[in-house]
């Protein structure tokens, strides 16, 4: 009878207050949206840029005599050391043709020959694609007989290695700033709803109705509106995420990204609504004691 | 009444369910709204407060089901006292507390049976029980009618007597009416005493309140007199004087 | 009284300051609280409207300020009639009646002194005026030496004097009072009467609700008495018979 | 008289409920701080991009048979169009210079000769700085006796166009959703606050007390609220800037930024606690009335 009680009790309020319910819903569903698509953005630049740094390829030149039977065996040789990820041979024409790709220009068209030396692409295993690593291999490679240089965008290792930091940390910072936020404003909806309704918590209390009795109507009227803003954030991401796939051809999502969406926009909704308007109700219904 | 159909608590000994020594309440603005009170109440009396307007016959009550505490003193009710009662015993000690309040405190937007069920839920009862209770109440206090109406659109008697439903719905160990007849006319007033004479047979303490002689004057309760914060002598004779009562009465 | 200090709206002739005409009233749950009623109440009047809890009493007061207005029928107040008046003539109405409501509607964290300037403040007076009618009123009901405390802190016999004297303080055409005593004892209670008495000689129209027969019982004034939602026979006979007012109060 | 009355009961609603209006504050803070930061980052882009844009490098190549002479007789021939603001000669060493810096590569290294040719760098007025007077300036300049090519880079013009307008656009969006959710919490802020003394509003509303009378602490206690929350968010942002200031050397902001921030954000702070608080008690306070 109890519990009834209370959950008729919840919904009453619920409906009695739509406006100021509605607010909080809003305020929890926007808030929400932006947590989750921040998350989202987080975890796919960190991924974009992981994804680069693995990428990341050696060029290594020959000397200008040698031929692509060369580069196969020094290929070989490189294969032995273990660290290596994938090994790619560039002849001299594939070199030329990247060259009119990177600079615009076709190198016969400038210097009627072919200066380019042949080259080996090469990826190392993602543990060792580490600065300290790189400069070690760089200076084993330059070693071997008809290498002529290694080269490595190490600047850019390095500054993706800092960027990838950044974008981590900076995110973290704009959540925590968010959290605080949408916690402030919960709460403050929830205080002022428990406010408006005072006279009846006094009452309560007067009637020597527990703790858990008075709020838990609160508590759960905060579930309810975290819920409810859970699933209007789920279904704006939704969108959200079926128009930038529709926008950009390259991006795809699949079934399990939406499912996992609905799945964790509303539970995050309805624990977020819980625990703010638990620890509001209680801080709150406090004070209403304090000053009957 | 529903007395029959529920467990009453053993009516034992004579024992002084509430006892006030040296008392005193100060308010923010009012210092000594109470001054120096002592006070016993035994099971199962009928006690009458009477005293002018402002003499702290609400904040004697307060005090009682600990609403507020005393500034200096101790109030003793039944096994708990002000001096130590954590927050949680405090509501243990209100469940076995019936209160009518002066200015009703019905919850304005639940409905009439809502207010009156409210201890029971309180106290956890079943569903059918709870529902019989709150009915027979209601009925007694002639407003079954009514049950599912808000509160908030009852007339001013109305709210009287579902407050008083609401105080006996636990049959509680005493009863306290703040001025339980303000609102109603000369017969409801007189059928709010029968009633609380009723619970008083059935061996609940009852303490009442009232600006109505008119009401009690041929009543043979206990009368306490207060002015000024204070009990002029307590008094348990039968009648009481015209003189006595416009004496009372004079600082208004 | 403060009258003396203020402008008196000229006393002109005997006309029917209020009017029902066929009223009904239906609230939401209560159809016919209020069913078909006729009177007349003349400029200068004191009449007592009587009645049963639940028969419609403040209901028929709250027609008069326009809290509400009627289901169908007129009501007509002074140069203001229900059938076509504006927000803002209801607030101008309004300004020109004086009421003591029955559950007081003090504001709550307001000073005494605020609560009762309040009705001169929104007519906009100047503030030295203020202060000298409303300390003078607060003498009035003996409330003077709480003008500073919030109306939380009082007693509800102090917040009805409160109440009253905000009523008064705008010395007003008519004066509605909805059970100004029920918190009051005897003698408090007959100061109050004296003083709408004072009030009411000095041309200000009383419109009172009450239960307190003792109180009235020798006064020569018109009552109405209700029942039901209907008025019995109004009745300017100056007794009231006690077989009369037992049978009003069967219902209870 | 009346006014006192008003101005006391807004300061003493101040007080009273000081918990709910710290939270009104610190809304309107935080979404002026947002707010203001927002403008301030699309003006900076949108002057950047123009900047870019505005500074946009036309290549003349002159024949490879050509000296720096010739191009000063063709620098002489454009500067007669009237359309250019800026022409710079650029010399076969300056040129090797430049492809060092911008490939990293010493071109004597790796030809042993240098193959670049005379350059003339123009940079048109910023009216004629347009996609179709470059296309038609190509073709003029490219008809002249000893002109070989001409190079712009007329996609990155087109894309910093669209780049330009895509940021303002955006910018607005988000703008927009932003006033909409702070215009949504403040009010829902102030309208829990109303309802909080609704039993004050209905019966100050029974003593016949005028609309201005019942609505204008509440409007002031917005428009105090808007006050602090502004003097808060400049506060913030100045604090911000500095911390810009001081960890970006390039990067200095004027005193009279500073004092502008101060007086924009305090000002669309009050206005903003003025006008919302308006609207939203008005609203509130009829539905009170319809209630009682
Ligand atoms: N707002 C409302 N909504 C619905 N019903 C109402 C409302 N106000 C009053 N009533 C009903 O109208 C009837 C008359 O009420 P009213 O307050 O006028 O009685 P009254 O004569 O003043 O009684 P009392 O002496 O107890 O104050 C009552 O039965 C009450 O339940
Ligand atoms: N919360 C409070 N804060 C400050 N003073 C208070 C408070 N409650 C009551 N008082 C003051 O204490 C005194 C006693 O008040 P109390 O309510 O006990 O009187 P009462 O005898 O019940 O009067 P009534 O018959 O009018 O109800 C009064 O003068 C009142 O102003
Ligand atoms: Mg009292
Ligand atoms: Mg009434």
């Amino acid at each position: 009878m109890k519990l009834r009680f209370v959950l008729r009790q919840t919904l009453n309020n619920l409906w009695r207050e739509r406006t100021p319910a509605t607010a909080s819903v809003l305020t929890i569903g926007i808030a929400l949206v932006i947590l989750i698509s921040l998350f989202e953005v987080s975890i796919s630049l960190y991924r974009n840029l992981n994804d680069l740094k693995q990428n990341m390829v050696i060029e290594v030149y020959l000397e200008a005599s040698r031929t692509e039977n060369d580069a196969a065996g020094i290929s070989a040789q490189l294969s032995d050391y273990g660290t290596i990820e994938r090994i790619r041979v560039i002849s001299k024409e594939a070199a030329a043709e990247i060259f009119e790709k990177e600079f615009g220009e076709n190198i016969y068209d400038i210097l009627k020959e072919n200066p380019l030396p042949v080259m080996i692409e090469v990826r190392l295993q993602s543990e060792y694609n580490h600065p300290d690593y790189l400069a070690l291999f760089k200076k084993q490679v330059e070693a071997l007989p008809g290498v002529d240089e290694v080269h490595y965008r190490h600047v850019l290792v390095e500054k993706l290695e800092s960027l990838t930091q950044a974008v981590l940390i900076s995110g973290l910072a704009v959540l925590i700033v968010l959290v605080f936020a949408m916690n402030l404003l919960i709460r403050n909806t929830i205080k002022l709803s428990v406010y408006a309704r005072r006279d009846q918590i006094a009452i309560m209390k007067i009637l020597g109705a527990g703790n858990l009795f008075i709020r838990l109507p609160y508590i759960l009227e905060g579930a309810f509106e975290g819920l409810f803003g859970g699933m209007m954030a789920a279904a704006g991401l939704i969108l959200a995420h079926k128009f930038i796939a529709d926008s950009f051809e390259a991006i795809r999502f699949s079934l399990s990204v939406y499912k996992m969406l609905w799945i964790v926009t509303i539970s995050v909704g309805i624990l977020i609504g819980f625990f703010v308007s638990a620890a509001a109700v209680g801080h709150f219904v406090q004070k209403i004691y304090a000053k009957k | 009444m529903q007395g029959s159909t529920r467990d009453r608590k053993p009516n034992t000994c004579d024992y002084a369910m509430i006892r006030f020594s040296q008392v005193t309440v100060n308010y923010g603005y009012v210092p000594g709204a109470l001054k120096d009170i002592n006070l016993q109440l035994h099971k199962g009396d009928f006690t009458l407060l009477l005293g002018p307007t402002g003499s702290g016959k609400s904040t004697l009550l307060r005090l009682i089901y600990m609403d507020i505490l005393p500034s200096a003193g101790l109030v003793t009710v039944d096994r708990w006292n002000s001096a130590r009662i954590s927050p949680r015993q405090i509501n243990l000690l209100r469940r076995n507390i019936g209160v009518v309040f002066q200015d009703f405190r019905l919850i304005e937007n639940m409905t009439v049976f809502d207010n009156v069920a409210l201890p029971l839920v309180i106290e956890g009862y079943r569903r059918k029980y709870i529902r019989q209770v709150t009915q027979a109440l209601l009925d007694e206090v002639n407003m079954l009618a009514a049950a599912d109406q808000p509160a908030s659109t009852l007339s001013l008697g109305e709210k009287q007597r579902v407050a008083i439903a609401r105080a006996m719905a636990k049959d509680p160990l005493i009863v306290i009416a703040d001025e339980p007849t303000g609102n109603l006319d000369r017969e409801a007033s007189q059928n709010v005493l029968n009633l609380l004479e009723r619970f008083n047979r059935h061996g609940t303490s009852i303490l009442m309140a009232t600006h109505d002689y008119e009401l009690i004057k041929e009543t043979p309760y206990r009368r306490i007199y207060m002015e000024n914060g204070e009990i002029r002598q307590p008094d348990s004779s039968i009648n009481v004087g015209k003189e006595r009562i416009i004496m009372m009465n004079r600082d208004v």
